[in-house]
């Protein structure tokens, strides 16, 4: 069996003097669709963070494709093959929209369809639209169409999506999820946190639970359908 | 029936060759929870920045509690009773979350003209706060730098500071963006257990929390209200399905 | 609860401490000074405690609120004309021309804030600059105050007839109370409802308008507070060299003000008094070492930057784990 | 005994660095001569930078009379900076020696009998240029100068014999770089003249882009402090032929300078330029008055007496002091050169004032 | 005052605009657009017209000079960006303001130590020597025109670089949010290098450009400093286009100024009184401007939107 995409491993982490990541692990095999769940301020974010190589992990080990990547610059870690939709969209504010997409653009995943300005216009019509308008001018929703297709352009094996449906209207959120089945379905990798849960049990292939820095639930959508119990423990004030 | 406590008259907002807001004219009635929903870029935000001062309208009037407001700055509209909350969270980043509240509740509690007495060890103020910020669930975080917070408490913060104002009408963008599912639910339990003490209105994706609260829902496409009504009546609107509500808007 | 201020969390104790110290140090030095003989030295720590106050009211805005001038030297300047304007119309009593000064430099700072605070960021760094540059070449161009020579005062201000600045060691301690007097206030000011107000204002105008502040307003009326006290600064530089030139208004000389706040770690007020004691005791000390002191004052201004991360202040009141 | 102490202020940062470093290498050539001695005490000699802030100035003044206790404060040259210093130097009863700058104040009211110049009154070597236009019969002139204190003096000092017609007075910023605008209005004015007076770095401007746009063909070029030996290695044949005005020249013809003058270049490798004969000058000065009272510096009216009379060979010749302490001496019209060594230098003319004195001597109450 | 020398000021405005625009460039690319406070510009300048005066010693070779001269700034600049700048990015402007302080302190000094306290220079090429006449006895020196097409190009490259490839979306990018551009995979701290030498080297070619013109002098950085940021200000942070516009605009106001203000107020002053209030106003000119310009634009003439 091939290492998996990405595992992290008894992951800790924090800023400054306080630790937040306390010995997290997850693996997320490719053509493999993994969600983490969690309150706010469990660490999730903090999670894809340290993953990046934005944050210094303290300890643990992640590892993309079996090799470990813990403590190189980000850069690297993306070069590998990971994209990134970050919390808070973080668009480029003084680029225009097709920029954003042109800019950070790569191929990093050969053999499959490419992502082009085009066809990430095609998923979104909205940014069609806006082509010449700059990104800091965009409303929350495009911007947050922008951050998606921003990462679909560095054509990665590993989609990593930190509240990426936030401020998207429904219908939009419908194609988003449709998007996410069909690279799923072309063998892309997928990490996803999202508060919409049933959107999300459709979707992905298996499930784990963030409560203060580590993972305290993990299994399947169908032991996660099984287990009422998971989201009045772990999901509930 | 009272004059509504909001009037939006004729408003007109363009960038450049993009009509933001189209001669938009819509009421707001005193105590309901009027909702505001459309698709990414209908101009929701854009609006609420024209009602709240922070833009200016290129055309059109705003009458807010029976006064034309429309050429009031922002700060002079909040003093009069109408708060907002941001869909892009904005903060003070290097304040506690305790004094990003105080610091609002301090805009409505006498003049700010004190040079001498430390602001920090006024109990009035940091009492509203906290309660502020217990309501929303952040209590415990009272001490931390916001620019320390989670995303998520970061939103439930920006709700905090809106609340501390005690407004007569509250402009909500997106709240529930960002919020977990749970702390969603609490918000509309927040929201629910206001209603009638103001008038809110509020700008959300989350169908849910808006099927839950709205009395009204008012429906923007390009900067026009393309349906209005009681929310069952623009749950089954085909045009408000295609545009916008999608599948999730099936009963 | 910490005022919501730039300083780490937990640093309440060095709130007092160093500043205290440095005030004790700062009184003993004329005793000192003559015990070994060397006068001069009250002379040179005059100046620095002068320039300490404009520090003072330089951090005032430019590290509490963000407003970085880089005119504050045209209130100096403006303060120390007034005196010595006075002065050359035989106006010698200090309870006339200081409040003169202070009002003068308030007036011009209320005036040009007025404009400058439309802009933000490095436009207002440079807005500021222009006003403080009209301000020199307006006082260049008075012939009849010696245009850009300068003009000598024949003397010190006067006290209803008497001469309380005329001894070096009584003008001293002059200076130190009008320090001490400077920083207290300030400091109540960082820490009171309009300080939290423009502290806000620096972290985020739009949220503070949003709860209902006029931003303008407050920042103007700051900008006005650090004017006066900068122009009190001139008045007592005027005193001090006795002397009074267009020089004092460069902008060579904000810059200094703005490396002296910086160099002692901005929005901390006892950091300026540090940066202005720092800079300008190095730049005694080297030069009088070395004629290339230069060479060695520049390195050091980076490595301060490099490791002291936050100015020197921080660095002796360092308490760990700020975010 | 204890040596005697002689600070120097001088400006030896920024731009004007090189008129600083001319007086001070002009002072320590005399001194080394002497074996570290001056009147036959050793010498110890306190370097102060002014950095041309009067304040700093003053500060490091103070430094030099009270941390230092220094005999004599030589040195100074820029006027703000005399400005600055001269109370509290002169009040302490310390002798204040000018290596540079003539400031009319101290030359009338304001004189002291601490106060000796080795240099000029401000206003006489812009005298010499507009006593030359005049003697000439040129009938147009056009003036141009930084707008600043000096500048306007320089003006007055040109107009108070120049009766021609003064076609624009043109006062440029100070530090001002590209001088197209106002070589323009020159052309277009048509002068016979011009006359300037732009020290440092913005005479080199002036003079390379005067040069540049052919105007040295059609104007003759009349300058103070602009064409000297600070600005030549950079004017290079640019400057060649354009004229200024000096109380000395390296190639003046006298014992006293050719051995300063050969010394000089021997020991510092660059051709020393008026400031630095003034600063050789002021060392001969306390050198000539220690020797005068054996060493013995308590009674301050000798020094002075012995001050006064400028008992010494001066490098520019003739030297005495008028009532006021600044030299009765003779002014030349001077052109730039190149030597046959390949170095630039200024060369005498022909004189334009025989043994003259400043007209503030009058204002001055010192007899 | 005649039409003649109207139009010839205009066209030496215009000159000293470009010139300006010239001296600016650099700043413009790593203050403008990567958000670097970089106040050791002016002294990168100022050795950029030092390194000549020695390369030009050696080789006796304007263009060899010039060549050489760029070469050395650029690896200068890298020094520099390794062993200061690279740490101050992420840094409070005012961070960087001070350590930038630092290093002009120290390279003001360093070249008086090294190349002495007296102007020096070097010639203009003979290639480019000669005037092309103007008004009767007054040229214009060929090697002008050569500055302005200088600056010119400068301007038409920065301008494709910025707006126009990758690099340039990627260090406007990065300006913003540098962690963003590293974690999609772009080495944005290698890339802030290459346009802090390549900024550096603008700077010197500005200086060595400048040489055979001006007094080549320890400090003649410093003016200049202050001129490019009020170009780049006034045209608006950011945009290069702006900082074009702004230094034509500079250059014209300044010049026209300084050649008629005084002129202006004899109309209706007593000429003693013209003669002081003119240079007066003259020299403040361009500070009126940018404070005119900034109340009515708070942002330059052409804000850098989204920001
Ligand atoms: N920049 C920061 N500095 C210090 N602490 C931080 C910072 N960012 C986050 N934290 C803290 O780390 C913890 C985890 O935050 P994180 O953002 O990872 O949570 P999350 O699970 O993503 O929450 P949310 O659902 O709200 O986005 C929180 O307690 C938060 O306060
Ligand atoms: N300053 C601006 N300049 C140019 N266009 C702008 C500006 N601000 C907003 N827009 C455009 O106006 C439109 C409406 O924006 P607005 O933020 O009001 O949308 P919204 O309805 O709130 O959308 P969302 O649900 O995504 O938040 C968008 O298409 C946006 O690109
Ligand atoms: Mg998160
Ligand atoms: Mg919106």
């Amino acid at each position: 069996m091939s290492a998996p995409m990405l595992s992290v491993e008894d992951l800790t982490s924090g800023y400054g003097d306080s630790q937040v990541l306390f010995g997290m692990s997850f693996a997320v095999a490719a053509g493999e669709v993994v969600t983490l769940m969690g309150r706010n301020g469990m660490g999730k974010t903090t999670t894809v963070a340290t993953v990046m190589g934005l944050l210094r992990p303290t300890g643990g080990a992640v590892r993309v494709e079996g090799e470990a990547v813990q403590g190189q610059p980000p850069y690297r870690i993306a070069q590998r093959g990971l994209g990134l939709v970050p919390e808070g969209r973080q668009v480029f504010p003084t680029l225009t929209v097709e920029e954003n997409l042109v800019a950070t653009a790569a191929n990093r995943r050969p053999g499959a369809a490419r992502w082009t300005v085009d066809s990430v216009v095609e998923l979104f019509p909205r940014l069609g639209e806006r082509r010449r308008h700059l990104g800091g001018q965009l409303s929350g929703g495009e911007q947050q169409m922008l951050a998606i297709g921003r990462a679909l352009m560095t054509n990665p094996k590993l989609l990593i999506l930190d509240e990426a449906t936030e401020g998207l209207a429904p219908i939009i959120r419908e194609e988003i999820w449709g998007c996410l089945g069909r690279l799923k379905d072309e063998g892309e990798a997928i990490l996803v946190i999202d508060k919409n849960v049933s959107a999300l049990l459709g979707l992905a292939d298996r499930h784990y639970v963030v409560e203060k820095g580590r993972v305290v639930w993990q299994g399947d959508t169908a032991s996660f359908r099984a287990d009422a119990g998971v989201i009045e423990r772990y999901l509930h004030v | 029936m009272a004059e509504p406590i909001l009037v939006l008259e004729g408003l007109c907002k363009a960038y450049g060759a993009l009509t933001v807001t189209d001669n938009l004219s819509m009421a707001v009635q005193a105590g309901s929870i009027h909702a505001l929903i459309g698709p990414n870029g209908a101009g929701k935000t854009t609006l609420i920045g024209q009602v709240s001062g922070q833009i200016a309208p290129d055309a059109g009037r705003i009458r807010f509690a029976g006064r034309d407001v429309t050429d009031l700055p922002m700060h002079a509209r909040c003093r009069r009773g109408l708060a907002r909350s941001f869909q892009i969270t904005t903060i003070l980043p290097r304040f506690t979350a305790l004094e990003n509240v105080a610091v609002a509740a301090q805009a409505h509690d006498g003049h700010s003209f004190r040079f001498l007495r430390p602001a920090a060890a006024e109990a009035r103020l940091n009492d509203a706060a906290m309660q502020a910020l217990e309501t929303v669930g952040l209590g415990d975080r009272a001490a931390i730098r916001a620019g320390a917070l989670s995303h998520g408490e970061k939103r439930q913060l920006e709700i905090a500071i809106a609340l501390v104002m005690k407004p007569t009408l509250l402009l909500l963008d997106e709240p529930m963006a960002g919020t977990g599912h749970e702390e969603s639910e609490r918000l509309v339990a927040t929201l629910e257990a206001l209603r009638g003490s103001l008038t809110i209105l509020l700008v959300e994706h989350d169908m849910d929390a808006v099927f839950a609260l709205a009395d009204r829902i008012s429906v923007l496409v390009y900067g026009r209200v393309i349906a209005e009504g009681a929310p069952d009546e623009i749950r089954a609107d085909p045009e408000v399905r295609s545009a916008y509500l999608g599948e999730e808007g099936a009963p | 609860m910490s005022a919501p201020t730039a300083e780490p969390a937990g640093s309440t104790g060095v709130r007092w401490s160093v500043p205290l110290v440095l005030l004790v140090l700062l009184a003993a030095v004329p005793a000192v000074a003559n015990a070994a003989d060397m006068g001069f030295v009250t002379s040179l720590a005059t100046r620095i405690m002068i320039y300490a106050i404009a520090a003072v009211s330089l951090d005032l805005i430019l590290g509490y609120g963000a407003m970085v001038s880089f005119g504050h030297a045209a209130f100096v300047g403006i303060g120390a004309y007034a005196v010595g304007i006075a002065s050359a119309h035989d106006q010698w009593n200090a309870a006339v021309t200081f409040p003169v000064a202070i009002v003068a430099a308030g007036a011009f700072a209320l005036l040009t804030g007025a404009i400058s605070l439309r802009t933000r960021g490095v436009y207002f760094i440079m807005i500021t600059l222009a006003f403080g540059q009209m301000a020199y070449f307006t006082a260049s161009s008075l012939s009849d105050y010696g245009g850009d020579d300068g003009l000598t005062m024949w003397g010190r201000s006067e006290l209803f007839g008497t001469t309380p600045f005329e001894d070096d060691t009584a003008f001293y301690y002059v200076v130190l109370g009008c320090l001490a007097g400077c920083f207290l206030f300030a400091r109540a000011v960082v820490g009171s409802r309009f300080g939290r107000v423009i502290a806000g204002v620096r972290e985020n105008r739009l949220r503070m308008q949003a709860v209902g502040f006029n931003p303008y307003v407050y920042q103007l009326v700051a900008y006005a507070i650090a004017g006066m006290m900068a122009g009190l600064a001139g008045a007592l530089l005027a005193n001090h060299a006795e002397f009074v030139s267009p020089s004092y208004m460069a902008w060579q000389r904000s810059g200094e003000l703005i490396i002296m706040v910086v160099l002692g770690g901005m929005g901390t007020l006892h950091g300026a008094i540090l940066g202005a004691i720092a800079y300008l005791t190095l730049e005694e000390v080297l030069s009088h070492w070395t004629e290339h002191w230069r060479v060695i004052f520049g390195p050091l201004l980076i490595l301060v930057v490099l490791y002291a991360r936050g100015g020197l202040g921080r660095l002796i009141g360092r308490s760990g784990g700020d975010g | 005994a204890e040596p005697m102490k002689i600070g120097m202020m001088l400006t030896l940062s920024g731009p004007p660095a090189v008129l600083g470093k001319h007086i001070r290498d002009g002072f320590q050539l005399f001194v080394d001569q002497q074996g570290g001695k001056l009147g036959g005490r050793d010498v110890e000699i306190v370097v102060a930078d002014d950095e041309l802030k009067p304040d700093v100035a003053l500060t490091k003044v103070k430094g030099l009379l009270e941390r230092d206790k220094v005999d004599f404060v030589a040195g100074v040259v820029f006027s703000n900076i005399l400005q600055a210093i001269y109370r509290p130097v002169t009040e302490s009863e310390t002798f204040l020696i000018g290596a540079n700058a003539g400031t009319s104040t101290f030359a009338g009211k304001g004189c002291s009998p601490y106060f000796f110049s080795t240099s000029w009154q401000n206003d006489q070597i812009h005298e010499v240029m507009g006593k030359y236009a005049q003697d000439k019969g040129f009938k147009s002139a056009f003036l141009l100068t930084p707008n600043y204190q000096a500048g306007k003096d320089s003006v007055a000092g040109f107009k108070r014999h120049f009766k021609g017609e003064v076609v624009d007075e043109v006062y440029t910023k100070l530090g001002n770089l590209d001088f197209s605008a106002e070589l323009a209005k020159i052309a277009a004015a048509k002068p016979e003249v011009v006359f300037t007076f732009m020290p440092g770095g913005m005479g080199v401007n002036l003079v390379k882009q005067f040069k540049q746009a052919g105007l040295d063909k059609s104007v003759t070029f009349l300058s103070a402090f602009t064409v000297d030996e600070t600005t030549l290695p950079a004017t290079k044949d640019d400057a060649v032929g354009l004229f200024s005005s000096s109380q000395w020249t390296p190639d003046l013809d006298n014992a006293a300078n050719k051995a300063f003058v050969e010394a000089f270049e021997a020991k510092y490798g660059y051709v020393p330029s008026l400031y630095a004969s003034q600063g050789f000058d002021a060392a001969q000065l306390i050198d000539s008055a220690v020797r005068a009272v054996k060493g013995d510096l308590s009674d301050k009216k000798a020094v002075g007496a012995a001050l006064k009379k400028a008992d010494f060979a001066s490098v520019r010749g003739d030297f005495k002091y008028n009532t006021n302490h600044f030299p009765i001496q003779d002014y030349y019209l001077v052109k730039a050169v190149k030597r046959a060594d390949g170095m630039y230098a200024t060369s005498v003319v022909e004189k334009v004032f025989d043994d003259y004195g400043d007209v503030y001597a009058s204002e001055c109450k010192m007899k | 005052m005649t039409a003649t020398l109207v139009a010839v000021q205009v066209l030496n405005g215009l000159q000293l605009g470009v010139l300006l625009f010239l001296v600016a460039a650099g700043l413009t690319l790593v203050f403008g657009v990567m958000d670097f406070i970089n106040l050791a510009h002016g002294v990168q300048y100022m050795l950029g017209a030092y390194l000549a005066v020695s390369f030009y010693g050696l080789t006796g070779n304007f263009f060899a000079a010039l060549v050489l001269a760029l070469l050395a700034a650029l690896a200068f600049g890298l020094l520099l960006e390794f062993l200061v700048f690279r740490h101050l990015y992420d840094r409070d402007h005012l961070d960087q303001v001070l350590a930038t302080f630092g290093v002009i302190l120290f390279l003001n000094e360093g070249v008086r130590i090294v190349w002495g306290a007296a102007p020096l220079s070097y010639p203009i090429p003979a290639l480019l020597g000669g005037t092309i006449p103007l008004m009767e006895g007054f040229g214009y020196p060929i090697y002008r025109v050569a500055m302005i097409l200088a600056g010119l190009a400068t301007a038409v490259l920065l301008w494709v670089v910025v707006t126009r490839t990758r690099v340039g979306m990627l260090v406007r990018a990065g300006a913003t949010n540098p962690r963003m551009v590293s974690a999609l995979g772009v080495n944005i701290r290698r890339l802030f290098m290459i346009v802090f030498g390549f900024g550096a080297m603008l700077a010197g070619f500005a200086g060595v450009m400048a040489g055979p013109i001006l007094s080549v002098e320890p400090g003649m950085g410093d003016g200049v400093l202050i001129l490019a940021f009020v170009v780049i200000v006034i045209g608006g942070i950011g945009s290069i286009r702006g900082a074009f516009v702004a230094a034509l605009l500079i250059g014209l106001v300044d010049t026209l100024g300084r050649s008629f203000m005084t002129d202006i107020f004899k109309a209706f002053l007593a000429p003693a009184a013209a003669n002081q209030v003119g240079p007066a106003i003259a020299s403040m000119l361009i500070y009126l401007l940018m404070a005119g310009v900034l109340f009515f634009r708070p942002s330059g003439l052409f804000p850098a939107a989204g920001r």
